[in-house]
């Protein structure tokens, strides 16, 4: 009898999630004796809210999200940190003569909201940049699901991910040196991507820890495969696509770019020191509706990644 | 008689009730806790509140002012009842406020955030909403007459405009955001796509609507087209078209605001949403929902009115 | 009003003219000509600068003529030229297998079912509503301003709460995206009825008073048949916002398959192509619906003796 | 459903004894008034109006146009509320009588429902009845026979001339065989021939039924020819200003007697009667 | 827009010379038919009718009802289309006349706009035509005080009795004071007193404006009283039976000449003629 697991992830299904594909692929959930349910999300999925309304045991969130939930009332704890580095950078065209982030200033900027904006806000207050229109600032456009904007020179700099936009920016014609990019990594106000979250008080069942720890370990050896297979994961995350409209090219990139962001060291266990410095960039960030107000207790536990055998 | 004597007592009674019931699912011993007992006694008060309500309803004061008040007051507090049930079940079960957030939360948060809800008021209903839905209805009644008018036009129009008639927001904000930009302009666009079709298909089922002894009078004056147009053919489609009217009067306020969620500059009533949703500020969220409600509710109700003074005519008038 | 009792709200017959060039076949092929060829130069017109620009950053000079060639070839351009739209829907709808997910049929099915559920359900809670208010005082006066309220409310802010709900008590699949598709299109329906089971004249209505009419009577055999004019052209306007509705409400489930998630997977991969010929599916799909509404209302209409327009 | 009662002309068998006994009030109305409320003011449509109807009785009302006809049989159907006054209809209240199905309604326009035939048109009230269909079509056809318009059941109202539409209306009352009939001009569509044919045929079936019958008409030979009472109105405010007696020309009655001294006499009084309620008399 | 000219009426000072001389053929009909298509089948409502009327004739049409007559008038004024034969309208095709707006039609139902006054109803035409607010207005006055409607001006047709309704009609068509009249039972609701009343002004007005009037009418003495010529129709097809001249009574008639034997002959042949048409003859 095999362990029932639904996970949400948190964007369309793409090589971004190949470990957990891969993983179920493969079979090594079934090897763990557990049945894994993928659920994709989407602009519109608010994994905190899935996994309160009871839609999913285990949840892929960026830290930000996960926190401003957990403020919220949604005691979410990250259990593992299967991506070590962030991958979110700013895009600008060359030809803006945009060289260093002090140019940034008076510029039109996509950026993505819903959570993810918080990493931005934190490196413009510690650029002294204002946010909300006002002079001497830069203007910020919530920027929708593409790269249009920077192509249709709507805006001079956009936000993308190492492994996916950038390359969309790219398949239109742009060169490399063409381009500007800023790494949210360089400028050190990187946050956490890509956790495993859970309810604080599923924690307190020590079944429920140890079904975690099967899964955080298959989903581990399903990221090593990824790493080591970036063609394959790309291929078996076509074969999960619902949509059919991914493309084999850009997802075998995007396969080899994730395996840039993962963490080798640490098997996925958090380390603490890149969780205080997401809590630092964070309580940066300011504004005036602040991602979190107080430094969080309790957001992270070792037990899962301890209990792994 | 007697029915309405009962209500007159039930209503205080029940309102009583409500207030007692407020009081104590607030207090922590019960708030996410709720027995039983509590539960029952929602019961009670619901079976009290309907009873009163339907004999409120059937109250006929011989006054008139007494009367529209009465008239007044069934909406109201049946309005309120659900707010009510809505509170105590939300705190008295302990739901999680990403979930759903209690009235109480969203109206305090709504009083907190006036001057961000109106900006986005400004931003979505009055620049993108109203522009789009005149825009829209004039396209749509525009089409419906020169599809009308020239008949050849018409056969080739008219499956035309069943072809516009489903352009999905989600499928054509992200266009308009690139050929008009992130601004309103783009939230208008989708909004004259969506609002279009409804008035198309109402105007042209209008315009037939006419019975044949009036058009008949109308070709004995040798009246043209555009007389009848006028004198006739307007004037009996008229109730079809404000029925088109209505429907995008709310059509047009859903557009905008899911169009805003692909691209808008930083304010507006989508925008605030999209990302309050991922901030789990769902009190805020609310907030913003019951701005919209509000909007589009007076957007409606003003329609109607004009309605009701433009077909007084129509039987559905006359009782 | 007597003369309106004489006849059903059907055009009346122009004589000559209406025979003339009877089928649709000519003049729709006018239209669409005129269409095709605005379209050409408005893809010419605005694809320009984004073709210029391309030619610009790739370092090479071009002629006007290569330039218009380029402008109807672009990868993601801002209006796609029709033949790009027409090859892709090509190779969506006929070279792929319709159980493909690459075919573009398979997931207009996927979202067909949905919309037709949808739209049952919303006929059904439509028409139900309608009838109740008006027949029952009380609900008029309480229910309709929170229908109105209801209507105002942006759908794609709470379907996800809709489907998390709904998820949690183990209600998934096609069931929520109908749900959705039912929510926003009950309306016209409702509105539309009302006004039509009101429109009997008041000596129709008094004639079923003579024979002391039950309500039902009433509503049968006066309302209802009277009511068919307005009835119909709310379910026109209902099934198109249906389809709509199914659409949207692909996105809060995943997004996984259907015209929505098409469009999402080509607006995230800026594959504007794959947008316009997942466009053109729904709008297909709702002139079909349409014209399905309309084929019905002649039938309608003949068997209850309308004259023939 | 409304209706409780089946109308006594669709019971089977004879009347049962329990029923009001012969020349019991039919209608019975005191010092009835109705005032429609309009935007610019109110219109007096009837005043202060007094009347008695046995049962058996054939009343013809007459009287200028606009001067409450139609309303008053209105307030006898509960069709309209009146502001004053007391009506009582087979000894209950309009309404009572209403939902007892105790009348049959000819309107003064024909008010055919344009989506149905003819004949579905006439079985209409069958239909709502609960008739069964056989019973339905037997009925249908015998009432469009009689009003001359076999060979249109299947065509649908448009189909037909204004006097067909009204025959069809005719038919669509008569079928389920009232007790007590109000007819608003039934017969103003209608030829000589025809009228005089129809008028036969009501005196016919009002003299083997022993129904009641309320008749509006404009035309004074055609009231005298068929009423045992005739009541003159008078407009602005509706009132009846006089009552006339005409029993004494008996229940059977032939064409012929339009020629007869009584039927004159009574002829000119109506005459007089109407005249007067005229505002100009040249 | 639509129509070219201003009708006669209309167009102040005297007719202009080019018109056709008195007593052209205002309608001129040869061999007309008309069959209306049915789903069950073919109506003959109209089968080879031959008719001249020349200008300033008053020309009363009679018949069972459904026999053709408001079709005959439809197809004069242009509403409906023949199958077979000629038709001319002074002297031209029905539609260009039509366009000319030769012609005023009051239809057998009052087909009032629900959503204009009465005095807005009456001002239609005039509005159509282009006259001035304060022309409309005081031709309106004008015949609504002709047809007794004064101080109903501000109500809707709702609020009108059935026989309000129709005068209204009657005064929108007289109120732009068409060379031609079409009249299709213009006083079928109307009492015997307004009857008589309408019938004198119609009477003068045509002898004052020497129209030419095609009336509908059930009413044998209706008929004999106001024609010049009376045209006798019969059913299944349609057609004309007899046409019989009464011009011989003279331009100017007292309601009086009703008694005269020569009035009795006319209308005795009317109902013979009439009856002859019925199927029934009891
Ligand atoms: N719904 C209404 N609202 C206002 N006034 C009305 C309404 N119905 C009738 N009236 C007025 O009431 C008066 C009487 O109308 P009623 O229809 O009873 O007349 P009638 O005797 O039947 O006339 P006719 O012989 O022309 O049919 C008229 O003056 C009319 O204008
Ligand atoms: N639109 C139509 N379609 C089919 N048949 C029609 C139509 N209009 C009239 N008829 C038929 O044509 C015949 C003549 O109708 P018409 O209206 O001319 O009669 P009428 O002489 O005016 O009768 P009435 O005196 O009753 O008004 C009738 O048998 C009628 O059924
Ligand atoms: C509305 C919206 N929000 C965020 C992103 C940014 N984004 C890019 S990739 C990715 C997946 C994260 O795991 C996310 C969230 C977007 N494109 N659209
Ligand atoms: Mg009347
Ligand atoms: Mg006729």
């Amino acid at each position: 009898q095999a362990d029932k697991v639904t996970i949400q992830l948190k964007w369309v299904t793409q090589a971004q999630f190949a470990g957990y594909y891969v993983a179920k692929d493969k079979g090594f959930y079934k090897e763990a004796g557990l049945d894994v349910t993928v659920k994709p999300g989407g602009p519109d999925i608010a994994p905190p809210q899935v996994i309160a309304g009871g839609g999913a045991d285990v949840v892929v969130d960026w830290m930000p999200s996960a926190l401003a939930a957990r403020e919220k009332g949604v005691a979410l704890v990250n259990i593992a940190q299967p991506f070590k580095r962030s991958g979110m950078m700013l895009t600008c065209r060359a030809e803006t003569g945009i060289k260093s982030p002090q140019d940034l200033k008076g510029r039109t900027l996509g950026v993505w909201f819903s959570g993810n904006e918080y990493p931005f806000l934190a490196w413009m207050a510690k650029l002294g940049f204002k946010t909300d229109g006002s002079a001497g600032g830069v203007k910020v456009l919530k920027q929708g699901f593409n790269v249009d904007p920077l192509i249709q020179k709507q805006a001079d700099c956009i936000s993308t991910m190492t492994y996916n936009e950038y390359w969309q920016v790219i398949d239109a014609g742009f060169k490399p040196e063409q381009l500007v990019v800023f790494k949210y990594e360089d400028q050190g106000v990187a946050t956490l991507e890509d956790g495993l979250y859970v309810m604080q008080d599923k924690l307190k069942d020590p079944a429920f820890v140890a079904k975690m720890a099967k899964f955080v370990a298959a989903s581990q050896k399903g990221w090593d495969y990824v790493r080591q297979n970036p063609d394959e994961a790309a291929k078996i995350i076509l074969d999960n696509d619902a949509s059919g409209a991914q493309t084999e090219k850009h997802q075998k990139r995007m396969a080899a770019e994730i395996a840039k962001l993962l963490d080798t060291a640490g098997k996925g266990k958090l380390d603490p020191a890149d969780y205080d410095r997401t809590i630092a960039t964070l309580l940066a960030s300011g504004g005036d509706s602040p991602v979190i107000t107080k430094k969080p207790e309790g957001a992270w536990s070792h037990a899962v990644a301890d209990a792994i055998k | 008689m007697n029915v309405s004597r009962r209500a007159i007592v039930l209503t205080p009674l029940a309102l009583l009730g409500c207030a007692y019931a407020l009081n104590l699912v607030h207090s922590p011993t019960v708030a996410g806790q709720a027995g039983l007992g509590f539960w029952a006694f929602i019961i009670v008060l619901w079976l009290a509140a309907a009873v009163a309500l339907s004999g409120l309803s059937n109250l006929r004061p011989k006054n008139l002012n007494m009367r529209r008040l009465a008239g007044l007051c069934v909406p109201i507090l049946f309005g309120a009842f659900l707010f009510f049930l809505w509170e105590v079940i939300v705190v008295g079960a302990g739901v999680p406020s990403v979930l759903m957030p209690a009235p109480s939360a969203i109206g305090g948060r709504f009083v907190a955030s006036l001057p961000v809800l109106l900006a986005d008021f400004l931003q979505t209903f009055v620049k993108s909403v109203l522009s789009g839905y005149v825009i829209g209805c004039l396209a749509g009644f525009l089409v419906a007459i020169i599809a009308d008018r020239i008949p050849f036009l018409r056969r080739g129009l008219l499956p035309l405009g069943n072809f516009v008639s489903a352009l999905p927001v989600i499928g054509i904000a992200p266009i308009m955001v690139m050929w008009f930009g992130f601004d309103w302009p783009s939230k208008a666009a989708v909004v004259v796509v969506m609002t279009f079709f409804p008035m198309l298909v109402n105007t042209v089922a209008g315009l037939a609507a006419a019975g044949r002894l009036e058009h008949d009078l109308m070709h004995s004056y040798a009246a043209g087209y555009w007389t009848t147009l006028v004198k006739l053919r307007l004037p009996v489609a008229l109730p079809f078209i404000f029925n088109a009217l209505k429907i995008n009067s709310t059509l047009a306020l859903i557009g905008a605001i899911v169009a805003e969620f692909f691209g808008t500059p930083i304010v507006g009533m989508g925008f605030r949403i999209s990302i309050e949703v991922s901030r789990m500020s769902l009190d805020m969220v609310w907030a913003e929902i019951a701005l919209a409600a509000i909007a589009g509710s007076i957007f409606y109700g003003l329609v109607a009115l004009v309605e009701r003074g433009a077909t007084f005519w129509h039987p559905s008038y006359r009782t | 009003m007597t003369t309106k009792a004489l006849s059903l709200p059907v055009r009346r017959a122009s004589g000559k003219t209406s025979r003339l060039g009877e089928g649709n076949t000519g003049p729709v092929l006018v239209v669409v000509l005129a269409i095709l060829a605005f379209w050409y130069v408005a893809a010419i017109l605005m694809n320009w600068q984004g073709v210029a620009d391309a030619f610009i950053r790739a370092g090479e000079q071009r002629s006007t003529s290569e330039i218009v060639l380029a402008t109807m070839d672009q990868e993601r351009p801002m209006l796609p030229a029709p033949h790009q739209v027409l090859v892709e829907l090509k190779k969506t709808v006929i070279d792929t297998a319709v159980t493909s997910r690459r075919s573009l049929l398979f997931h207009a099915w996927v979202t067909l079912s949905s919309t037709l559920l949808g739209f049952a359900l919303g006929a059904l809670l439509g028409s139900v509503l309608a009838v109740l208010i008006v027949h029952v005082k009380t609900l008029e006066r309480s229910l309709m301003p929170w229908i109105i309220s209801s209507q105002t409310i942006p759908i794609l802010a709470i379907a996800p709460i809709i489907i998390v709900v709904l998820g949690s008590i183990g209600i998934t699949g096609l069931f929520p995206k109908a749900i959705i598709s039912a929510y926003l299109c009950f309306f016209p329906i409702t509105i539309s009825m009302v006004k039509g089971l009101t429109s009997p004249d008041p000596m129709q209505r008094d004639l079923m008073r003579t024979y002391s009419a039950s309500l039902a009577q009433t509503f049968w055999k006066l309302r209802l048949p009277a009511s068919l004019p307005y009835l119909f052209t709310g379910l026109k306007v209902a099934i198109a916002i249906s389809l709509v509705g199914a659409i949207v409400g692909e996105l809060p489930t995943g997004a996984q398959a259907g015209l929505g998630a098409r469009l999402l997977a080509g607006s995230y991969y800026g594959q504007t192509i794959q947008i316009w010929a997942a466009l053109f599916g729904a709008a297909i799909l709702a002139s079909l619906l349409v014209a399905i509404v309309s084929i019905a209302e002649r039938i309608v209409n003949r068997s209850m003796g309308a004259r023939s327009a | 459903m409304g209706g409780s009662g089946v109308p006594s002309g669709l019971a089977s068998g004879t009347r049962p004894a329990s029923e009001a006994p012969p020349h019991a009030p039919v209608v019975d109305i005191k010092g009835l008034s109705l005032t429609y409320e309009a935007a610019d003011g109110p219109v007096y449509a009837l005043s202060n109006v007094d009347l008695q109807i046995t049962e058996g009785e054939f009343v013809s009302f007459i009287g200028p146009s606009g001067c409450g006809k139609t309303t008053l049989l209105r307030v006898i159907a509960d069709l309209e509320q009146p502001n004053g006054g007391h009506i009582h209809v087979n000894g209950v209240s309009p309404s009572e009588a209403r939902v007892r199905r105790d009348y049959g309604f000819i309107f003064q326009a024909p008010a055919l429902y344009p989506w149905r035939t003819i004949q579905k048109n006439v079985e209409l009230p069958l239909e709502i009845f609960g008739l069964s269909k056989a019973e339905r079509q037997e009925r249908s056809q015998r009432q469009l026979e009689l009003v001359n318009l076999k060979g249109f059941e299947k065509k649908f109202p448009w189909q037909l001339s204004g006097g067909m539409q009204q025959r069809a209306s005719i038919a669509r009352a008569l079928s389920f065989d009232p007790k007590l009939l109000l007819m608003d001009e039934p017969f103003g569509a209608l030829d000589e021939i025809v009228r005089d044919h129809l008028n036969e045929q009501l005196l016919k079936l009002w003299d083997k039924t022993r129904k009641t019958v309320l008749f509006v008409t404009h035309s004074i030979p055609e009231a005298v020819f068929l009423s045992s009472k005739i009541v003159v109105m008078s407009p602005r405010p509706g009132r009846i200003i006089d009552v006339i007696d005409a029993s004494h020309l008996g229940r059977e009655r032939k064409l012929e007697i339009r020629e007869t001294p009584e039927f004159l006499k009574i002829a000119h009084r109506v005459r007089e009667g109407l005249r007067a309620g005229h505002s100009y008399d040249d």
